[in-house]
C-alpha cells in the first residue's frame, strides 16, 4: 500500500500489466513523445497526456509503446486488428470530444465484432480517454465503459480492462489526475459491473459517477449536518452497470440522486433513474432526481476557468 | 515462361465456384424469399486472383461486396449458405450475413456494412504479424468508392509509416452504386498510394493470372519486411448494385458488352486450352463447382431457425456481464 | 389532400422548398445518380435512396441536386460551410448505421457552431437518415431531432426542418417508406418539439417514436377489446421533446408505456420515463416502462428477416 | 521585380501585430490565471502572408493554433482577449476561447478543437461562392498532423472533383505535440494534393512575400474557376505545443537555433530596410502594435464575467425551443 496519485496509479497499472503480459501493447499520440529520435537523445518526451505512460517506453521499447499519427479512427481500428490476432492493445484517445473521429471504428468494427461472428473475433482492448462524454458510448452494447473515481480504482480497473477478453473503455476524469489514495503496490482487479458503497445511509442514495462521486461524498457530509442521512454508491461500471447493488440501496433510502457531468438528454442519469424506478418502485419515496450541466454544447475540453465553474454541478446543487 | 497449369486450375476452380454460388444463390434465394447481397459476377478474377497468391495463415478482409471473397478463400459453402439464411448453423449462428460473415479458420475475416471500414483493422492484422515475427501479410479488399472515405487515407499513412504487411485491393468496377470513378474519384487511384511511398500499381482486374502474379510479388515484399503495396484491379460487376437494380439507367450496353467480352471466366478459360488443359477437365470444374453450391443451398434450406439464444449469448466474453 | 405514400411525401416537401427558396441544396450519395453522364443520356438513375430525391435533378439541375463521393464526414461538413453562408443544405446520410463516420462533424461541428459564436454561424441544415439509431443523437445538444410516424407527419416535418435555421436531424423509418396517409396538396410545417395526440384514453399512456407509433396504436386498439382505455400520444420531435403534453397525458393516465426500437440503454426510452417520473410523479400508478430490443449489437440495416423478427419488439410486447 | 513597399509594411504590421499579441497575453495570462492557448511565434509570416492576399469577403478558417490567425486577418483585439478571458464581452460571449472564436464580419469563421475538422467546412464555404457567383475563396489552415485525419483526405477529393474555390494551408512547423512530420506522415505533403489533381505547392513559411505570393496566385486560379491549391508552408514553433511544453525534450537546441536565424519578422525587416523603409517606421509600427495588445488586455482585466445568460442563451435559433 503507498499512497499514489490517480494518473500514478493508471501508470503502474500499465507497466505491471505489459511486464506480466508480452501481448499488451500501448498505442496514442505523444504516448512516448519524440518518435524514432533515441539515436538523437530523444525517448519518452512526454509519457502520454498527463504522464499516463511515462517511463514505458524504456522500459518495454518502441515495438510496444507506440506513438502514432493523428488518425484515431486508423489506429483505433489498427487496435482492432491487433486485439483479432491475439494482442492486448491499450489505446489513448486523448480526449473523450476527439472519441467522435473514431466512433465508427469503435461502434460498429469493435462493439459488434464478438457477436457478429459469433464469438470468433476476439476484442480485448482497452481504449481510454480523459473527459466525461461517456452516455453516448453506453448506448452501444458490446462495449464495457467504466469510469473510476479514485486512484485504487483507477488502478484496480485499468488492470481489469487490460486483462478482459471484452472491448473496455475507460473514462478517466482531468480532475482527479493529481487526487491520491491508498493503492496496493501488486496488481488487482476489480470486477465489471460492481457498484461499491462507499458510505451508508438511510435517508437518501447519492449516486456518484467518476469525478462526481467525490462530491457525493462531500454532499453527504453537509447533508449529515443537517440531520440527514445519505447513502454514497459510486457507480465504477458504467455499462453494463450494476442494477442489483443501486436497487438495494435505493429500496433501503427510498431516494435517489444520481450526479453526472455529461450533457442531460439520452445520458446515463436519466438511464439509471429510469430502470431504478422500476425496479425500487414500491419503495420510493420521491421521484429520483438528476444533477447535470444545462443542456448546452459548452466544450469541455477547453471552457474557460469562469464558465466550467457555473457549467459544472457542484455540490452545493445536489 | 510457361503457364503453371496447377495454377491455372486453381484459379479457374475457385472463379467457377464463386460464378456458381452466385447463380445458385440467386436462383435459391429469390424462391425462398431471402436475402441475395451484393452480386459479384464479372470480378471473379480478383478474388481468385488475390486469393491463390495468398499463404495459409495470411488474413483477408473483405467489403459489403463480399460473397466473392468469402468463396474464393475457401469458406465452408454449406455454412455461409446457411448464414446468408440467417440460420443459426449459419457460419456466424445467422448473425452475420453477407456484409459480417467470417470464418477465421480459413484466414477470412469478413467484410463490413461500412464502406473502406475495415481497412484499419487490416493493418493492425499486419502489425500483429509483423510484432509476431511471422510470415504472414494481411489483404483488405476495397472499392473505387471506398477508397474516397478517410480511413482509406489514415489505414495508407499507417501502412506506410510502419512498413507493414499489408497488401490493399481496390476494386475499381467504375461505379459506386449509381456513381462513376471518374465523377468521384479525383486524380488517379494508384497516384494516392504512391503519395505515401507505398508501391503502388494498377492490374488487369479480368486477368485471373495478372492479378495473381502482382499479389504474390506484393506479398513477397511484404513478408521480407519491404512495407505495404496497393493493387488497383479494374473490374467491372456485371449485375447492378444490388439484383433488381436498373444498371441500365446510368450505364451503357455497350460499356457493358465491352465488359462481358473480356469476361474473366472465358478469357482464363482460353489460357488453360492453350496451355493444353483438357477442356473436359475444366467442364468438370464447372460442374462439380455447381454440385457444391446446389448442395449447399439445399442444405441451406432445412437449416433450423436462429433461435433466442442465437439473438442473445456472447455480446460479451465475460459470462459475469453478458446477458445484463 | 391526396392519398399519398410516404416517400413521395418527403420528396414532395423536398420539391416544394427547393421550388419556394433557391437556396436549398441537396446533397448525398446518388440523390440523382449517373452524376455527370447527362450527355450519355442518363440522369436520375436512382433518384436517391428509396427514391426520396427522384425527379429534383431534372427540375432543379445538377447545381442543386449534388451527387457526392463517399466522404459523410467531408460532405456533412462540406453542408455546415454552405449553410454558414446563407444556402439550406439537405443532406442524406443514406442510413443510421452510416452516419458514425460523420459524428465527428455533427456532433462537435454541426451541434456546436452557433452556440460556441455567439449566433454568428447559422446552422440551417437538415440531416436526413433512414434507421432508429436516434438517441446517441438525441444526446448532444444543440440538434433538433425528428421522427416522423407517417406521410402526413413526413411531409410536415421535413418542410419544418428545411425552414428552421437550426441543424435538424430527420430519422425515417423504412418501415414506414410505403405506409400511406391523406396529406395536403400544399406546404405545411409541423412545430417543433410538440408531440400529437393520437387517440384519447384513461388507464394508460401509449407513447410511439417514429415507426413504433404505430405499433402503440395496433396495441390501443387491442387493450380496448380487453376493456383498457390507452391513450397514444406521437412523440415526433425527439429532442428537445415535448415534456409538457406527455406529462399532461400520464398525468391524466397514471401509467407510461414507451416502445424504441434504439438500443435500449442511455436510450430516448430511459430519457422520457425518467423526466415523466418527475413531472407525473404525484399522479404515476405505476413505474413507467420500456418496450426496446435486447441489449444486442445486432445489425440494423442488414439483419436476416428471422432475426429482425425476433430483434424488433412487436405490439404483442406492448 | 522592385519591391512594393506598401505589402511589405501591410505584413510587417501584421507579424508584429501576431507577436506583440502573443508576448503580451502570456504576460497578462499567466499574472492572471487565464489560459494562454497555443503559441504561434515563428510562423507569423504564414498567417501574414496568407491574410494580406486575401480580399474583403474571403473565409479563413483556423485550427486549434489559432490566435495568431486571427489576429493576422484582423479580429477586433479587445473583445479578442476579453475572449480569451472567458469574459461575457468576449467576441463570443466568452463561450468559445482561443479554439473556436470567430469573427464573421472580418471573414474569420473561427478554429477548431480536431485537428482538421476545419477542412470539410472550407469546401462548403467554397461551395457557396462558386454557386453565388462571387469572386470569393475560403482559406483553410492545417498543422502538419492535421494532413494524417480522414477528413483531410475527403475534403481535398471534394475540392478537387468540384473545381472549388480553396485555398488548404498546410502549416508544416515539423511537429504534431512532439512527434515529428518525418516519422508520422509517410510520403511527402505537397505530393498528397498532387494526387487528387491539386496545384500543390511548398514554400518558405519564413518569408511573408512568398507565402502571400503564392497565395496571391492560388486565389487567383480560385476566383478564374480553375479549383483548389494546397500550399505547404514549411515553419516552426519556437515554443512548446503549449507553454510550458519541455519542447526541448524532443527536439535540439541547433534545430530551434537554426529556425530562430530564420526569424519571419527579421527577415522581412531586412527586406523592407533594403528597400528603402525607414527603420523608424517599422520601429513605430511595432510600437504601436505593442500599445494596441496592450490596451486590449488591460481591458480583458476589467471585462464583465460570463452571466448565466452568456451560458445559457441561443443553442437554438428557433426561440420555441431554446432553453428547453
Ligand atoms: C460509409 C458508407 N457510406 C455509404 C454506404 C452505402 N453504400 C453501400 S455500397 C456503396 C457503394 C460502394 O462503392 P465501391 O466502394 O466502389 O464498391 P462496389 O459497391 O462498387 O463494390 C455505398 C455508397 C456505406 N456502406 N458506407
Ligand atoms: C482529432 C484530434 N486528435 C488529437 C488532438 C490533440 N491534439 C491537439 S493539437 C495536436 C497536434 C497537432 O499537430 P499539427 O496538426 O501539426 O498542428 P500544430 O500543433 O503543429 O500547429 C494534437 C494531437 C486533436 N486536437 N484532434
Ligand atoms: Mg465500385
Ligand atoms: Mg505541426
Amino acid at each position: 500500500m503507498s499512497r499514489t496519485k490517480y494518473w500514478k496509479a493508471c501508470n503502474d497499472a500499465l507497466r505491471q500489466e505489459m511486464a506480466r503480459d508480452p501481448s499488451v501493447i500501448v498505442l496514442g499520440e505523444d504516448v512516448a513523445g519524440a518518435p524514432g529520435r533515441a539515436d538523437d537523445g530523444f525517448v519518452d518526451a512526454w509519457g502520454g497526456p498527463f504522464g499516463i505512460t511515462r517511463g514505458l517506453i524504456q522500459e518495454f521499447g518502441a515495438g510496444r509503446v507506440r506513438d502514432t499519427p493523428i488518425s484515431e479512427a486508423g489506429f483505433l481500428g489498427l487496435a482492432a486488428g491487433l486485439a483479432a490476432d491475439g494482442y492486448r492493445p491499450w489505446v489513448d484517445i486523448m480526449f473523450t470530444e476527439l472519441m467522435p473521429v473514431a466512433w465508427d471504428q469503435l461502434t460498429n468494427r469493435i462493439a459488434r465484432a464478438r457477436y457478429l461472428s459469433a464469438g470468433q473475433l476476439q476484442m480485448p482492448i482497452t481504449v481510454k480517454s480523459f473527459g466525461e462524454c461517456y452516455s453516448a458510448v453506453c448506448h452501444f452494447p458490446g462495449l464495457v465503459c467504466v469510469a473510476p473515481s479514485d486512484a485504487y480504482t483507477a488502478k484496480g480497473l485499468t488492470t481489469a480492462a487490460i486483462r478482459s477478453d471484452d472491448p473496455v473503455v475507460i473514462f478517466d476524469s482531468l480532475k482527479l489526475l493529481r487526487s491520491q489514495a491508498e493503492v496496493p503496490d501488486g496488481d488487482y482487479v476489480l470486477e465489471f459491473g460492481k457498484a461499491r458503497v462507499l458510505r451508508d445511509g438511510t435517508d437518501m442514495t447519492l449516486l456518484g459517477i467518476g469525478a462526481t462521486t467525490a462530491l457525493c461524498l462531500q454532499a453527504a457530509a453537509e447533508l449529515e449536518q443537517a440531520g440527514i442521512s445519505a447513502e454514497v454508491v459510486d457507480l465504477l461500471t458504467l455499462s453494463p452497470w450494476d442494477v442489483p447493488t443501486v436497487t438495494e440501496s435505493v429500496r433501503k433510502t427510498g431516494r435517489l440522486v444520481v450526479t453526472d457531468f455529461d450533457h442531460p438528454s439520452c445520458g446515463l442519469a436519466t438511464e439509471i433513474c429510469a430502470r431504478v424506478t422500476t425496479t425500487a418502485w414500491d419503495r420510493l419515496l420521491a421521484a429520483p432526481v438528476t444533477v447535470t450541466p444545462p443542456p448546452v454544447p459548452a466544450m469541455g475540453m477547453d471552457a474557460s476557468a469562469a464558465m466550467a465553474a457555473m457549467y459544472l454541478p457542484d455540490s452545493a446543487g445536489v | 515462361m510457361p503457364v503453371d497449369t496447377a495454377l491455372v486450375l486453381d484459379l479457374f476452380a475457385r472463379m467457377s465456384l464463386c460464378r456458381e454460388f452466385e447463380t445458385t444463390l440467386v436462383a435459391y434465394a429469390s424462391k425462398d424469399g431471402q436475402p441475395i447481397g451484393h452480386p459479384y459476377q464479372g470480378q471473379e478474377a480478383v478474388a481468385a486472383g488475390v486469393c491463390a497468391a495468398l499463404a495459409p495463415g495470411d488474413r483477408v478482409l473483405s467489403t459489403h461486396r463480399a460473397h466473392g471473397h468469402a468463396v474464393a478463400i475457401g469458406c465452408d459453402l454449406g455454412r455461409l449458405a446457411l448464414e446468408l439464411y440467417g440460420s443459426g448453423e449459419g457460419t456466424c449462428r445467422g448473425r452475420a450475413g453477407e456484409m459480417y460473415v467470417a470464418q477465421l479458420d480459413v484466414g477470412y475475416f469478413g467484410g463490413t456494412q461500412i464502406v473502406a471500414g475495415n481497412l484499419p483493422m487490416a493493418t493492425g492484422l499486419a502489425l500483429a504479424a509483423k510484432l509476431s515475427g511471422l510470415d504472414r501479410i494481411a489483404v483488405a479488399f476495397v472499392g473505387d468508392g471506398g477508397v474516397n472515405q478517410g480511413v482509406f487515407h489514415e489505414a495508407l499513412n499507417l501502412a506506410a509509416v510502419w512498413s507493414l504487411p499489408v497488401v490493399f485491393v481496390v476494386e475499381n468496377n467504375g461505379y459506386a452504386q449509381t456513381t462513376s470513378t471518374e465523377y468521384a474519384t479525383a486524380g488517379c487511384i494508384v497516384d494516392r498510394g504512391a503519395a505515401y511511398g507505398i508501391s503502388s500499381i494498377a492490374v488487369d482486374g479480368q486477368s485471373a493470372l495478372e492479378v495473381h502474379d502482382v499479389v504474390r510479388e506484393a506479398r513477397q515484399r511484404a513478408v521480407r519486411g519491404d512495407g505495404p503495396t496497393l493493387v488497383e484491379a479494374r473490374t467491372y460487376r456485371y449485375e447492378g448494385h444490388f439484383y433488381g437494380d436498373q444498371h441500365r439507367r446510368y450505364r451503357s450496353q455497350a460499356e457493358l458488352q465491352s465488359w462481358l467480352d473480356r469476361d474473366p471466366i472465358s478469357l482464363l478459360r482460353r489460357v488453360a486450352v492453350d496451355a493444353g488443359i483438357d477442356e473436359d477437365a475444366l467442364a468438370a470444374v464447372t460442374t462439380q463447382a455447381r454440385d457444391t453450391c446446389v448442395a449447399a443451398f439445399e442444405r441451406a434450406r432445412t437449416g433450423r431457425e436462429a433461435t433466442l439464444a442465437d439473438l442473445l449469448d456472447g455480446v460479451f466474453a465475460d459470462p459475469s456481464i453478458d446477458r445484463r
